[in-house]
């Protein structure tokens, strides 16, 4: 009994791990090329940019919230990065230029990614849009600023150095994924471990609570709101160094992967309950599917229609797991 | 104060007519180019010119079409989003007397643009194939890449592409795939297709973007130099590209070319001309690393 | 115990077994409900009350033990089946619709529909209002129930279950929220439903009211049936002690405290009404409070007394006027942050809106309002969370099979004290406190008043808002009524009357009528 | 007083009213040719799909859950249309050919909407999938069916009758206006005066007070799920018959504008409070914002970013209005 029990709350912990390894046998009986140590590192290096998005997704709605915004920022910040790197600012009505070494356009476009979730927490807190709204307006806003930035073309041949974050190895595993651990790992802390995590689950609970309780909701949103932006900002900065240019078109529809690795993820839509690990498992069926699909060789036209159906029979089977 | 503004009039804007350019997606750099060219070049000829973006959706083209025939435009340079599916709006403009020139893609029906400047992607494809297998040896084993499965033009290019390279019975096509034309989803559904099959000599993709992803792939995975990629539409990237040795060949599309050519039959048509070849093919040229000296960027050396 | 005589059992369970997760809730109870009588549950917080009223009105399945009604074994699919077999409840917690209308809310699921299939509001309407009027409850059926405040809801889901016409009414804890008046009303009600040979149960913690109206009473402990009798064959005593399991004479009594100067002091508070500009809820309200002093706030629902707590924790900085001082200094209070770090704590008389993040751990609630004591080198520290919580649970006697279990599984009265937990972790100079008792079992409420008082002795200055007369009288070292927002009385400990605190707290709009009914009213021992 | 109290009463009532008339003197003062009885039906023919939609969409956020499978599920349905009426049903194995009258062919394609619909209410009730997966999924799966039954290939040549209901006026108004009108009239009125209505409203509201009170919640879910597929499919009746075509990539990314009509005119996507006619002027403000600045000739780079804008100002606006 007592067994069974440590198990189900196990079970109850990584919601969807039993969904992700059937995924991963299935997959393995069916492609033989499937389980193998290029699949496992093709994996986490395709997964790597949902992964950002989906961790700064992850604490806005476990506040109960919402960012439709995170593919747009992608972009923006990613076009800002190439094109500060390769032409520099320039304005010409003051006749000033500016030069920005590898660092310094990095540094810029993950701050522009900040200030546009600054933005997006600033019109959610102090004019009370509702995140919905004020974020599907940061969609088009920042996807308007990046056609006008480019032009509409994309900007290339941004050097070997930069394209070492994308292609690289440390130790043997890619630059990308060593990224995304680390940012996994501060979140995971952060949300467990300080804080900062504790009141995001509160004012996801229960806002007014959180209020009563002396917390300063608005600032703990801005705040999440602004993480949000910069870690679009870091899947700008993957995206950017993997294909060495950057595209005005990037990130179109990721909003959506991402919302819904989160939710697969086991976390609430509604806010107050769910945890990045859960997430990491969402990202990783939506990633590990993507692939396997390609590996069997299902066919371009019947792509769409298997992925959907493995979708709700992996929450299903999450759900039917988890509810009894 | 409600003037009447007749089909060819647009006179209540200060004597300057209005053009209005409509595009099917400006979220590709090969559109954006298409759009500007024929705004600016109706700009030089004397005229307004506004920019419409379709985004790819049938629906919202019509949207366009019912602002423009409202707006007092006087013409249309026109990229359709669906051959079939655009030919509604554009009759709808015929019928209130404002002339449609498509540019670039063709709608099916011969009696409702006043002409159209085609890039013939089957043809440009035909040509394309024939180079492939002429790289290949006609022989070994290939990916394709598709576009969107739901726009006509990825057939036209897949179906040229396969019109040559079917009939090798040893080229064999190990996988095809969607990547939407787009340069990131390539270079992803391209490395998964590679854990499937590590070994093969070529990549066929449906447009230059998802060439420029496959390539990010394939260097990637340190294969650049072990597969050939072929691309369609004559991006920046991709020239340069094929200018460095790394894309082995693309179909230049002139969409400059064709931009202007519109823009200035429009303004013929203004001026009172009124007959136009209803389709005038603009010939999809082949770019390789041979001939790419005479290239550049959406277009020959000599043009810009 | 004597067994109650058998005549008209209407429904009868036997051997009731329920658990949750491994625990077990209830463990073999027994209970008859006779019909014309008032039938009172009593037990103490998380005895399993509520849990056997659930299953009594088919919102639980998958229980042991049998249910009779009528004499025929019963078993409910789902709340609708009893609903049908004239079984009604009202619920502990409130169960209605936050945006539709009250008339909605009380005929949910049973609107009145005219030959168009379209609801007949017109009707719905008049008959909410019927209702409405023998509960003396002057609302507008249309009104939004979100609009309403609890004490309001909770007379809409009385009429709500009224107009079901039901055999047998369950009552768990209907008078938490109300005032003395509803009360009064609503007994009333009861016997009239009584009369007419409707059979109610009724839960409740005021054990005065067991006297007042109830004709037999159940006890529970621990999810176990302890015994049942006649009402008036018992006294308050006995009733205690099956409760408790023990003897109770220490009853809380009033040790003097040593006040040593004024702490806060309120002057001139005002607070606009949100909605009609020119009027306010409260009204030019002065007081001051001492170190070691409770003061009492005493007044009738709506009297504008929340209103006044929350304005001093600085969640009204707009719409409110006046000055408040902390020790002698000028205060400025905007937000409830400014006043936590200002000492001041607020235990909010709605537990689940406001006090709650029903999904956290009871350890997490605790630590909520100062995390920063649980932190080391900047990251929180399981251990120092698991002592301060330990700490409260032991000292409030909080029930809860673990600090990591969710407080939304806790009884409610266990919960409040973890509301209470979480405010003294802040170490507060001054703590207000709205309704602190509200769903509290006897001997909770003892421990409370307990606290309340060595934390006055402690040095705290304390603010206690009450509804009840008797408590708030035994607590309280000094008195303030409210009556529409304005100061109308004070009192020290040795003016305390019942009469006198009443009459001041009657707005002078209130017919005399009623004045009369409320001084009737007898709070008796 | 009272009158201010009453005035403020309908400002709160018809929350975006004032929005939508602001940007409508706003656009009339800057473009010349905006305030015309033209540009008036033009807009109202360009929103009747997304006002179809909306009122599907406005349903289903009431009861708390969300539809992203609009837009695929009018694509699916429009092209069942168009090709039962083309084609009609061929089922080779079974030796079975079947042609399909108008009539017949719209009634296939409504009933297909319908169908989508309820599955998608069927994996959110008895399968317990939160709405936002099982609709992606569903998003998906339509999209997918859409390529399969078309091969990728619009399908044309519908016929003029088929066109009349997109094209054609009745009594001087566009039919497919006359459309939206019933739609919205029976919608208003089954929310506001019927029992199905109220329902929609308890399960949005407090879903377990509605299942104590007895109500049916997933039946109630699932006939809701269920009328927001038949009225995306209404949407690809009018979508195809304006186009008189019937394109595999239609509807694609409606969802977004969509949910946006809805939560700006002031439904809440916790479900349980809102109204059809918010739903309407939300509908209305992004349609007017779509002609206004294509009249206004806002470059299409541009027009992005103004968009954005104006949404946030619009919906700001709003907030500030209602909440003082
Ligand atoms: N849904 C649930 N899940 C887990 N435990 C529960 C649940 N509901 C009740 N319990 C537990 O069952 C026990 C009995 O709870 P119940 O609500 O019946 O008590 P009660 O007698 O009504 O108390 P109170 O007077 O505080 O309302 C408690 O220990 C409580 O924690
Ligand atoms: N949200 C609100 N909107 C409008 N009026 C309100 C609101 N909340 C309270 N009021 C009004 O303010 C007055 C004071 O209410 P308040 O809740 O403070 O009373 P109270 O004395 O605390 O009573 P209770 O015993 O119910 O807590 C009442 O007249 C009430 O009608
Ligand atoms: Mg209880
Ligand atoms: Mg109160």
């Amino acid at each position: 009994m007592l067994e069974l029990k440590a198990h189900k709350a196990l079970v109850v912990k990584f919601q969807s791990l039993f969904a992700l390894l059937l995924l991963i046998v299935i997959l393995s009986i069916f492609a033989e090329n499937f389980f193998s140590k290029n699949t496992f590192w093709l994996v986490l290096t395709q997964v790597s940019i949902n992964m950002c998005l989906s961790v700064g997704m992850t604490l806005v709605i476990l506040t109960g919230g919402i960012d439709l915004s995170v593919g747009s920022v992608l972009a923006l910040s990613g076009v800002i990065m190439a094109g500060l790197l390769k032409n520099g600012l320039e304005i010409p009505s003051l006749n000033i230029f500016i030069s920005f070494s590898l660092f310094g356009a990095i540094l810029a476009g993950l701050i522009v990614g900040s200030f546009l979730g600054f933005f997006n927490g600033l019109m959610i807190t102090r004019f009370r849009i509702p995140p919905f709204v004020a974020t599907l307006a940061m969609l088009t806003i920042a996807r308007g600023l990046t056609e006008l930035w480019t032009g509409g073309a994309a900007i290339t041949g941004l050097g070997k150095t930069f394209g070492y974050l994308g292609t690289g190895r440390l130790l043997g595993v890619p630059v990308q994924v060593w990224l995304c651990a680390a940012i996994v790992l501060i979140f995971v802390i952060v949300l467990r471990k300080t804080r900062f995590g504790r009141y995001i689950y509160a004012v996801g609970g229960n806002e007014k609570a959180a209020r009563l309780s002396g917390l300063n909701v608005n600032r703990i949103k801005l705040l999440v709101y602004t993480l949000a932006g910069a870690l679009a900002a870091v899947g700008g900065l993957i995206v950017t160094s993997k294909l060495n240019s950057a595209t005005p078109s990037a990130g179109d529809g990721y909003e959506l992967d991402s919302i819904a690795a989160v939710v697969i993820g086991g976390t609430s839509l509604n806010g107050g309950k769910g945890s990045v690990l859960g997430t990491i498992l969402g990202v990783l069926i939506i990633g590990v599917l993507n692939s396997g699909l390609n590996i069997l060789e299902v066919p371009a036209f019947w792509q769409k229609l298997v992925k959907g159906f493995v979708i709700l029979v992996a929450v299903a089977i999450d759900k039917l797991n988890t509810d009894k | 104060r409600q003037k009447k503004q007749g089909p060819t009039g647009g006179e209540e804007t200060g004597g300057t007519k209005k053009i209005a350019v409509v595009i099917s997606t400006l979220n590709n750099p090969w559109f954006v180019v298409l759009g500007n060219t024929a705004k600016e070049r109706a700009e030089q000829l004397g005229y307004k010119a506004a920019i419409f973006d379709s985004q790819n959706d049938t629906a919202k083209e019509s949207d366009h079409f019912d602002n423009i025939i409202a707006g007092g435009y006087v013409a249309i340079l026109f990229n359709p989003t669906d051959a079939d599916g655009s030919i509604s709006n554009v009759k709808r403009a015929k019928d209130a007397g404002i002339p449609t020139f498509c540019i670039d893609r063709e709608i099916n029906s011969n009696d409702v643009a006043t002409a159209q400047i085609l890039s013939d992607n089957y043809a440009g494809c035909v040509e394309l194939g024939q180079y492939f297998v002429k790289k290949t040896n006609g022989k070994g084993r290939f990916v394709e890449l598709l576009g969107i499965l739901g726009d006509n033009n990825t057939w036209n290019r897949s179906k040229g592409f396969h019109s040559v390279v079917d009939n090798y019975p040893d080229l064999k096509m190990v996988a095809q795939q969607t990547a939407e034309f787009d340069r990131t989803r390539a270079m992803e559904v391209l490395e998964s297709i590679l854990q499937a099959n590590p070994d093969i000599d070529a990549v066929f993709c449906g447009n230059d973007a998802m060439a420029m992803g496959a390539y990010q792939a394939l260097a990637a995975a340190g294969k650049a130099d072990k597969v050939m990629v072929f691309g369609f539409d004559g991006a920046k990237d991709v020239v340069d590209s094929i200018r460095d040795g790394k894309i082995i060949a693309t179909g230049m599309q002139f969409p400059k070319r064709m931009a202007r050519m519109a823009a200035e039959q429009a303004d013929e048509y203004i001026r009172g001309k009124r007959d136009f070849p209803q389709k005038v093919p603009v010939a999809v040229e082949l770019v390789t690393q041979e001939n790419i000296a005479k290239y550049t960027a959406y277009g020959r050396q000599s043009e810009d | 115990m004597t067994q109650t005589q058998n005549d008209n059992i209407v429904l009868k369970a036997t051997g009731i077994s329920k658990t949750f997760g491994g625990i077990k809730a209830l463990d073999g109870v027994n209970l008859e409900i006779h019909a014309g009588k008032v039938n009172a549950i009593v037990g103490e917080n998380g005895a399993g009350k509520s849990t056997l009223m659930k299953i009594l009105a088919g919102i639980y399945q998958g229980y042991e033990g049998r249910i009779f009604l009528d004499g025929q074994p019963a078993d409910f699919a789902n709340p609708k089946e009893a609903q049908d077999n004239g079984i009604a409840i009202i619920h502990q917690e409130l169960n209605l619709i936050p945006y539709l209308s009250v008339a909605e809310n009380v005929f949910l699921g049973r609107e009145f529909i005219n030959r168009f299939g379209l609801i007949s509001y017109r009707r719905m309407h008049r008959e909410t209002k019927k209702l409405l009027d023998r509960l003396d409850l002057h609302i507008s059926p249309r009104a939004k129930v979100s609009e309403l405040r609890i004490g309001q809801q909770q007379i809409v889901e009385i009429a709500h279950v009224l107009s079901l016409n039901a055999r047998i009414v369950i009552m768990d804890e209907p008078t938490s929220a109300i005032s003395e008046h509803e009360i009064e009303v609503l007994f009333d009600l009861i016997r009239s439903l009584k009369a007419q040979g409707v059979a109610i149960v009724y839960i409740t913690h005021k054990l005065d009211e067991l006297f007042q109206i109830a004709d037999t009473v159940t006890v529970l402990r621990d999810g176990k049936y302890v015994g049942s009798g006649l009402v008036e064959e018992l006294s308050h005593d006995d009733i205690v002690r099956m409760m408790v399991g023990r003897n109770i004479k220490d009853f809380f009594v009033k040790s003097d405290t040593v006040k040593s100067g004024e702490v806060l002091s309120v002057r001139d508070l005002c607070l606009a009404h949100p909605e009609r500009p020119g009027d306010y809820i409260v009204k030019h309200v002065d007081f001051k409070v001492q170190a070691g002093e409770v003061l009492g706030m005493f007044g009738l629902m709506g009297a504008g007394r929340t209103e006044l707590l929350e304005t001093i924790f600085g969640l009204h900085p707009k719409a409110s006027s006046g000055s408040i001082f902390i020790n002698g200094q000028s205060a400025r209070i905007n937000s409830p942050n400014d006043a936590i770090d200002s000492g001041i704590g607020f235990i909010t008389e709605d537990r689940k809106q406001e006090g709650l993040v029903l999904q956290m751990s009871v350890a997490s609630s605790i630590s909520l309002a100062s995390l920063k004591q649980t932190e080391r080198f900047g990251f929180l520290s399981d251990r120092l969370e698991t002592r301060l919580a330990r700490g409260y649970v032991d000292r409030l006697k909080i029930k809860t099979p673990s600090i990591r279990q969710i407080v939304e599984n806790l009884s409610g009265g266990n919960q409040q004290k973890v509301v209470i937990a979480k405010w003294l972790a802040t170490d507060p100079r001054i703590l207000l406190l709205d309704e602190p008792t509200r769903g509290i079992d006897i001997n909770a409420k003892n421990e409370i008043y307990r606290l309340i008082s060595e934390l006055a002795q402690k040095g705290l200055a304390i603010v206690m808002v009450s509804s009840e007369l008797p408590e708030i009288m035994a607590i309280a070292d000094r008195i303030i009524v409210l009556s529409e927002g304005k100061r109308t009385a004070e009192f020290a400990r040795s003016q305390f009357t019942e009469e006198a605190i009443v009459k001041a707290a009657i707005p002078k709009s209130l017919k005399l009528q009623t004045l009369q009914k409320t001084k009737d009213q007898k709070c008796s021992n």
